[in-house]
């Protein structure tokens, strides 16, 4: 059984690549059989893969030689593409923790999407997404990831923008998909480089290659070549600066937006970097890189996310920020930590994710949180799991949350990056006051009388809860003091850290004194007062911020005014120049030299005769006084 | 089976089509659009025959016939497909079929359209199965009088009339093709002189060319550069191109885009570049210079469109940046890719133009800011448009990915800095296709549109038939290259010799 | 009085100035049937080319003067039928004037 | 003398139809004169089949005036069959016009005096059959002599004519006055490479008296006044056998009697061709008379053919008689369809043309083919022809191919926009054209003969090689 799921693990991402088939060609019009197809496919496929996990997780033989199979795509002489099979610790992981949260969403939006004139719709896109995700996971070969990188991709614009009727739903999309394509153009041109450097894309030729990079090519190119491909993460990861796309990304319906931002999508960047890790390995800038960028973002989307007012959007930047731990994590040369945080983050911020859907379902999608308040009496598990999600983003142990943060804080310290640390640590404080910021007004309070909240159904909350276990637990298998985690996921040799107490008192300090700080100013204070006072004192601060510090308003203005007005002004130069001037031009001197040279025939026979006889002349003249050899020179003819 | 002339038939299937609609009285309309589909299919099916009967081990020229012609021009009406013709036969058979349906609204004189339509499919085929330089100057321009006249009768006029848009796609295809002519009359002449004996086949102009001067090569390749190019829409000698097709009936304007001007590329590979290899190794940073502004310039200025026409009219011309941009990396994965992303390209932008052709017929209208939620309305419309926007954007999975993918494999090898220009090409086009969709289809819906009827029964031929390429060419595109690749190989390897005069590549 | 030798020379400067008085004739002439007799003034500085060319040139044999025969022929045949149409165009236009028949231009 | 009568039999059999067409319209009464066209047709396929059956029987008469080869049947072939299909083509616009016996002895007589310019072996054979071919026109263009355009055509061709005639004669009598000879191929062995003034001026004089007959420019001006004002099937013929029988008698003097100064020549007429494709194909560009258009297209055709005498050779002489013979159908194609438009409607303005693919498509498809063949559009005859012409000298004059295919391309402009108003526009009157059998056969041969002289030239190429290479026999 373990042996046929290893053997045949192209069945994770085949299941629900059929059921997206078998929706879009078959049981469309019956939402319900649908919405199981999907749910089967999904499932079945969690099922191999926890086979799969289950196989390599006992086997030790794979951390030494991944498991690869492969069937030629397209070939030409120097250049050979195979797609494949890569089953080795990481992708078991992915694919597991993928198929996993993806079901528990794929359940819960049975519940959320009830009644929705898209429903058999939705589960197709959903199945394509995971199948498209899983497929990322699996593949032995860049190319084949590129391909499944970018379906990941379309899968995101399509639901994204699923309530296509709706502008804002319509524009996020577009601006999700774009945004990623501006990445997507690096990641391509680190995928060529890598190509016509080493001759190869798949993975365990490239790291043999690449380890040995010297006889290919040199330092500079290499790292040219690993920031080119850093690029692509920037952008699907929602690094800075292209992280502009995933707040937007909250226009789609909410399981969606769990999708996206826990399990699938978004970490598809930090996988790629781990998979990769061995070009960055090589060179030290361009892991530098990674770290820095890692490290600014999860400040940057930190403070944003403290002035936001929308519920998903606070948490939208709350994942910009967690993905750059895990940046920040990969950067400072520990894979295990990075991955770490992202297997503890897909539990937590799934769970946050369909937890604030089921209060979005419950209020009618109002979805600013200073409206809410109190909403914990009506909807106790939503809000006690949302409760747990939020100990466990905010680092309180023994939630998930702390162990993998802390697994980071410590690579960064150990590794000497000492700025990023304080950044990762203030970051620490900042995510634990604006989650439970977002918790205290949501949850805590008192209740807005115009809201009439109502618990969502089982099959919404029971994801919820498993979740919530999750998020609970799931930090478990990496402590410092059994680090199973690490004895499995890692790069060149286990990453085994002493357990640092004074980090891990700090970290929890840290995060305490958040929350204590969003207890008082928002719990405590009823009215709110400070608050206010606050954001009147540091006025400027705080619009810079609630706007997101202007960058999505810089993007548009360039999108809008530099590319268009190239467009515009290229087009006026084909139509007025190349075409008006130049083609239409010429078609006018022949006819206008037609015109002219019409006007001769005067109908006058006299004038004809005259021709004619001047006609002879030039001729004699011709002949007398250009002889042939003149008249070769210029006419050619005569040899 | 052996000895059935099946290229022939393929050939003559839409001719004995017209001719039999010729005598079919003109008001039978259903009559004369099953006659018309019935030759497409014909020869489409046997086209797809021959796709997959091609003995790819074997590779050469495979069903070949060579009947002599002319004697003192060494012409011999010589037919035959190999590993680059081969896509582009079927590519055109494919979309001839298709476009019959993109026309099955046609009620304004349809046997006429169609007659005309025969022909116009019948030129373009025999272009890619003649193997000999006259019989193929035959058929590449059997299109221009069939074009000319779709368009007058059945086109559109919106910012140029349907009689500017005709006459300036068919004059300055004539001023290409008249270089073109000179080019190959005079190579003609040279060859012969140095064979001793006329021969227009390939193979013996490329035998004979072997020994022309350096000089003779150069100039001779500058002609048919600009022959083919103008066809191509090489920058700048595009601006034929959107206009043109913006003027077009929805067939003419698939068939056109599709796989005619993909003569000009074929011409480019299958003759300037396979008999003058040393003309190309002096041009090929000139065409590659063309080919990016091309990518770059026709991708912004598709940008600025309103007219869903323009912007894929502009964006042919985008694409077709990147087929001169492969052909002049001169190396065998760039020809691969050329050959295979004119295929590509052909399905999509036919896919385009039938759907953009239907938005038109039922909304009236395809100006963008007149449209807009057409997906709930007709998402069967909404579903061709995506597609054939996202293969535009070389979405992978989809057909024109690969193609795009081994392009810039070829490209960035060689010219680096140029290539990553056209590349970036990309992501102009991920934006003006979607926005183009975005506003199109997506949005609050109109209720002006709330009547609209959705495509169905024929109306979805074209988009079963080329969704399917598009989807089935993307998922497994060896299908697609192993053929193409056993054409470019030996055509490389042929003239290998004559690229490597330099030693640059 | 100089000793007068008519030679070849004189014939052909005869024959050109007379071409070249036909000639001025049919350019200036408004008349139709003053061109018509203009042309005749040219055939026949050609008649006289042939016939000095046959005399000086090819005095045994007779190829000039036949060929002379003929062209008289035939340029008699010509006025005939241009005299038949200059009828014809006066009767429809009451004029033989060549400045007024320009409805057939451009 | 020993006279070899079946040498001469076409010239024998025609003028003896001539004759008998013009004698039994006098005797036939008026209602059943119509049987005369159908006389002449079948005298001329009969004379078409005595022609070719000489096809082998060669050789020359009367010491050199009369040269019998097969480049002179190749051309009175090419001849017989323009009269044919001109008279089939005509046959009821001239019963609409009257005269039918005046009007078929005179296309005879025409044809009669093509048939023995192409034979000519001397000077005076030329002059007689040019002035014959001539006069026989002057009657015809006037032949509506109540039609005021006509008889202006008429006048304005007979002075033109005239003078040109006294100009060539004048080139002609300096030549033998210059080689003591008249017959061409004698003149040809006595004239050395030495430019003497005379010759220049005799050199140009010929060159710009038959440029005259083929209306080359500057010697073209009178082609479209003519060629509007002539009866229409008049102007086909002019346009078909009066310049083929130039170009034939064109390349035998020049070719055969002057190849001395071909140097100096030679260039002229590059010039010359040059010069009549560039404006030839303009000046057709705003015309709005069919057959003024027709008439600029066919100046330019002229251009066309004299690429093919540039090099003086072989493969030369064939283009043009291959050229010259498509040609032929081309332009008959075109004129009938004006001459039965005309017929139907009264007019010859383009913009009267609309519509007329839905009342006749066979009309307009045949307008169409016939003038993009003239155009050299494959896969139709045209194409094949230029690529004959033009492969003659692309080595030697590259930019005189760029300005002729180039020029060639441009003329696609102005044919497109009479397919324009035929397929484009709706027709004021509805009502479908019926053809009579003569005009729909005349008009069906001429497009299936450009088709597939277009896309298989292969016998008439072989047939032109043999022709061609008689001419130096």
């Amino acid at each position: 059984m373990v042996e046929f799921a290893l053997y045949n693990a192209w069945l994770v991402p085949l299941l629900p690549a059929l059921a997206f088939l078998a929706i879009i060609f078959l049981t469309r019009p019956w939402p319900m059989l649908s919405a199981l197809v999907a749910v089967g496919g999904i499932v079945a496929s969690f099922v191999v893969s926890a086979l799969v996990a289950y196989g390599v997780f006992t086997n030790p033989e794979f951390l030494e030689k991944p498991l690869v199979y492969a069937v030629r795509w397209f070939s030409m002489p120097g250049l050979n593409v195979d797609v494949g099979i890569q089953v080795d610790p990481v992708s078991a992981m992915m694919i597991f923790m993928v198929t996993m949260v993806a079901s528990l969403i794929f359940i819960y939006a049975i519940g959320y999407m009830k009644g929705d004139p898209g429903f058999s719709v939705f589960f197709s896109y959903v199945s394509l997404f995971a199948a498209s995700m899983l497929l990322l996971a699996l593949s032995s070969n860049l190319v084949e990831m590129f391909v499944a990188w970018e379906l990941v991709g379309l899968c995101s614009y399509l639901l994204i923008g699923f309530y296509s009727y709706k502008i804002s739903a319509r524009e996020a999309a577009k601006k999700a998909f774009i945004t990623c394509r501006v990445a997507d153009f690096g990641l391509l041109l680190g995928l060529l480089a890598l190509q016509i450097v080493f001759g190869t894309l798949n993975l365990v030729e490239l790291s043999d290659k690449v380890a040995h990079y010297e006889k290919y090519t040199t330092f500079g190119v290499l790292t040219l070549i690993a920031v080119l491909v850093f690029i692509g993460p920037i952008g699907k990861s929602g690094q800075f600066p292209l992280h502009v796309w995933l707040p937007d990304a909250m226009e789609g319906p909410t399981p969606v937006s769990a999708l996206i931002h826990a399990a699938t999508m978004v970490v598809a960047g930090v996988y790629l970097v781990a998979r990769t890790v061995f070009i960055f390995a090589k060179v030290p800038a361009a892991m530098e890189l990674v770290a820095v960028v890692g490290a600014f973002t999860a400040l940057f989307a930190a403070t944003i996310a403290v002035t936001q007012r929308e519920i998903k959007r606070i948490l939208a930047y709350s994942t910009v920020s967690q993905i750059g731990y895990m940046m920040l994590g990969l950067g400072v040369g520990s894979m295990t930590a990075g991955l770490f945080h992202m297997w503890t983050h897909a539990f937590f911020k799934a769970l946050m994710f369909l937890a604030a859907g089921s209060v979005l379902h419950a209020l009618h999608h109002k979805a600013d949180i200073w409206e809410m308040g109190g909403l914990i009496r009506k909807m106790p598990v939503t809000g006690w799991t949302f409760v747990v999600g939020g100990l466990a983003i905010a680092g309180i142990p023994p939630f998930a949350g702390f162990w993998s943060k802390d697994e980071i804080l410590v690579a960064a310290l150990e590794s000497g990056h000492y700025v990023l640390f304080v950044m990762a640590a203030f970051t620490a404080f900042l995510t634990a006051f604006y989650m439970w910021r977002l918790i205290f007004l949501t949850f805590f309070g008192e209740e807005n009388p115009a809201n009439h909240p109502h618990e969502s159904p089982p099959v919404m909350t029971v994801p919820l809860v498993i979740l919530a276990f999750l998020s609970a637990v799931g930090g478990l298998v990496g402590t410092p003091w059994a680090p199973v985690w690490s004895q499995w996921i890692f790069f060149e040799h286990p990453h085994h850290v002493e357990p640092n107490y004074w980090v891990m008192i700090g970290s929890v300090v840290l995060a305490a004194a958040g929350i204590y700080l969003a207890y008082q100013l928002y719990v405590v204070d009823k009215a709110k007062v400070k608050v206010k006072e606050l954001a009147e004192r540091y006025r400027h601060i705080y619009t810079i911020l609630y706007n997101k510090y202007y960058i999505d308003e810089i993007y548009l203005w360039f999108n809008h005014t530099i590319i268009d007005g190239a467009a515009k002004l290229i087009y006026l130069f084909d139509i007025y120049i190349i075409d008006g001037v130049i083609v239409n031009g010429l078609a006018y001197l022949t006819g206008l030299s037609g015109e002219s040279l019409r006007v001769l025939n005067t109908g006058r026979l006299q004038n004809y005769a005259l021709v004619f006889f001047l006609g002879v002349l030039a001729l004699v003249v011709l002949l007398a006084f250009t002889g042939p050899s003149s008249a070769s020179l210029t006419l050619g003819g005569v040899k | 089976m052996e000895n059935f002339p099946v290229l022939l038939t393929i050939l003559l299937s839409p001719v004995v089509a017209a001719i039999i609609m010729a005598f079919i009285p003109r008001e039978e309309h259903l009559l004369i659009k099953c006659v018309a589909a019935t030759g497409t299919f014909i020869s489409m099916a046997l086209s797809l025959y021959v796709f997959f009967a091609y003995d790819q081990s074997l590779g050469g020229l495979q069903f070949v016939q060579r009947i002599p012609w002319i004697s003192d021009l060494g012409v011999t009406f010589y037919l035959g497909v190999d590993g680059i013709s081969l896509p582009m036969l079927l590519l055109t058979n494919l979309l001839g079929f298709s476009a019959v349906f993109s026309s099955w609204n046609v009620n304004h004189r349809p046997r006429d359209f169609f007659i005309l339509f025969m022909l116009l499919v019948t030129g373009v085929m025999g272009t890619f199965v003649a193997q000999d330089l006259f019989i193929f100057l035959l058929f590449y321009e059997v299109v221009v009088i069939p074009i000319y006249i779709l368009v007058i009768i059945w086109g559109s006029t919106k910012r140029v009339t349907k009689e500017y848009a005709g006459m300036k796609l068919t004059i300055y295809l004539l001023i290409g093709s008249a270089f073109l002519l000179v080019g190959v009359i005079a190579l003609f002449m040279k060859t012969t002189a140095i064979q001793g004996a006329p021969d227009m086949s390939f193979e013996g102009l490329a035998r004979a060319a072997r020994y022309l001067s350096e000089f003779d090569q150069k100039w001779l390749f500058a002609l048919m550069l600009f022959g083919f190019g103008s066809l191509l829409s090489m920058w700048p000698f595009h601006s034929w191109s959107p206009d043109g097709y913006a003027g077009a009936p929805t067939a003419v304007s698939m068939i056109h885009a599709g796989v005619l001007k993909k003569i000009g590329g074929y011409g480019l590979i299958r003759i300037a570049l396979y008999i003058l290899p040393a003309g190309a190794k002096f041009w090929a940073p000139v065409i590659a210079f063309l080919g990016v502004c091309g990518v770059a310039y026709a991708a912004l200025a598709a940008l600025a469109q309103k007219d869903l026409k323009y912007i894929v009219g502009y964006s042919s011309v985008s694409h077709m940046g990147y087929v001169l941009l492969a052909v002049a990396s001169l190396n065998v994965i760039g020809v691969n890719g050329a050959v295979a992303n004119m295929f590509a390209h052909g399905i999509m932008a036919a896919l385009f133009f039938s759907t953009i052709g239907f938005i038109y017929e039922k909304t009236h209208t395809r100006w963008i800011p007149d449209l807009g939620g057409l997906a709930r309305q007709v998402p069967r419309i909404a579903v061709a448009f995506m597609l054939a926007a996202l293969a535009s954007l070389g979405l992978p999975g989809l057909i024109s990915f690969v193609p795009e993918f081994t392009i810039f494999i070829a490209a960035f090898k060689v010219y680096g800095g140029l290539a990553v220009v056209a590349i970036a090409g990309i992501i102009i086009t991920a934006l003006y296709a979607l926005r183009a969709g975005a506003n199109t289809l997506f949005g609050p819906p109109r209720p002006e549109f709330n009547h609209l009827r959705d495509i169905r029964g024929p109306e979805m031929v074209p988009l079963v038939v080329l969704g399917t390429v598009l989807v089935v060419g993307g998922l497994f595109p060896f299908l697609l290259f192993d053929v193409i690749n056993s054409g470019v190989v030996p055509l490389m390897s042929q003239i290998g010799g004559a690229l490597k005069i330099g030693g640059a590549f | 009085m100089l000793p007068l030798t008519v030679g070849l020379t004189h014939y052909v400067v005869l024959s050109a100035l007379l071409f070249a008085i036909g000639l001025f004739g049919v350019l200036s002439k408004r008349n139709a049937v003053a061109v018509l007799i203009c042309i005749e003034l040219m055939l026949n500085a050609v008649n006289i080319n042939l016939i000095a060319f046959s005399k000086y040139i090819t005095p045994t044999l007779f190829i000039g003067q036949l060929f002379a025969v003929f062209v008289i022929t035939v340029a008699a045949a010509e006025v005939g039928v241009g005299l038949a149409i200059i009828i014809a165009i006066y009767r429809n236009r009451l004029s033989v004037n060549l400045d007024d028949f320009d409805w057939l231009k451009w | 003398m020993n006279v070899n009568l079946s040498l001469l039999a076409p010239e024998l059999f025609i003028s003896a139809l001539g004759l008998a067409v013009l004698i039994l319209g006098l005797i036939v009464p008026k209602d059943s004169r119509h049987g005369l066209g159908w006389l002449t047709v079948f005298g001329l396929l009969l004379g078409m089949g005595i022609t070719m059956a000489g096809w082998e029987n060669q050789g020359t008469l009367y010491g050199g005036l009369f040269v019998v080869d097969q480049y002179a049947v190749f051309f009175k072939l090419t001849f017989l069959v323009a009269a044919f299909l001109v008279v089939l083509g005509s046959m009821r616009y001239v019963d609409m016009m009257g005269d039918q016996s005046e009007y078929y002895s005179m296309i005879l007589f025409a044809t009669l005096g093509m048939m023995v310019l192409a034979s000519a072996g001397d000077f005076m054979t030329l002059y007689l059959g040019l002035e014959l071919m001539t006069i026989a026109f002057i009657v015809l263009v006037c032949f509506r002599r109540n039609d005021v355009k006509s008889v202006e055509a008429g006048i304005k061709y007979l002075l033109l004519a005239g003078v040109s005639s006294a100009v060539l004669l004048y080139g002609l009598s300096l030549v033998y006055g210059l080689t003591g000879t008249v017959v061409i191929g004698e003149v040809g062995r006595a004239l050395t490479a030495r430019p003497v003034p005379a010759l220049i001026l005799g050199l140009a004089m010929l060159l710009a008296g038959l440029g005259f007959k083929v209306s080359a420019v500057p010697f073209h001006m009178w082609t479209p006044d003519v060629y509007e004002g002539a009866p229409t099937p008049v102007t086909a013929f002019l346009a078909v056998g009066s310049k083929a029988a130039s170009f034939a008698v064109l390349l035998r003097v020049f070719i055969g009697a002057l190849p001395a100064v071909w140097a100096h020549w030679a260039m002229l007429v590059a010039v010359l061709a040059a010069v009549t494709i560039i404006v030839g194909n303009l000046v057709a560009i705003p015309q709005t008379n069919i057959k003024r258009l027709l008439a600029y297209s066919s100046i330019a055709q002229a251009g066309y053919i004299l690429v093919g005498l540039i090099t003086a050779t072989g493969p030369g002489i064939k283009a043009v008689m291959f050229y010259a013979f498509l040609y032929v159908f081309a332009t008959v194609g075109a004129f009938t369809v004006v001459t039965q438009y005309y017929s139907v409607t009264g007019s010859d303005e383009i913009k009267d043309y609309a519509g007329l693919s839905q009342r006749s498509p066979l009309m307009a498809a045949v307008m169409v083919i016939c003038m993009l063949s003239m155009a050299g559009i494959p896969p139709l005859a045209g194409f094949v022809g230029k690529f004959y012409l033009f492969k003659t000298i692309i080595n030697d004059y590259l930019w005189l191919a760029f300005i002729g295919l180039i020029m060639s391309m441009v003329s696609v402009y102005y044919y497109l926009k009479v397919a324009l108003v035929m397929y484009r526009d709706e027709p004021a009157d509805p009502a479908p054209i019926q053809l009579s059998a003569p005009v729909a056969l005349t008009l069906l041969i001429a497009m299936i003969v450009t088709i597939v002289l277009g896309v298989y030239p292969g016998p008439l190429s072989e047939a032109t090689n043999v022709a061609a290479q008689s001419f130096w026999r």
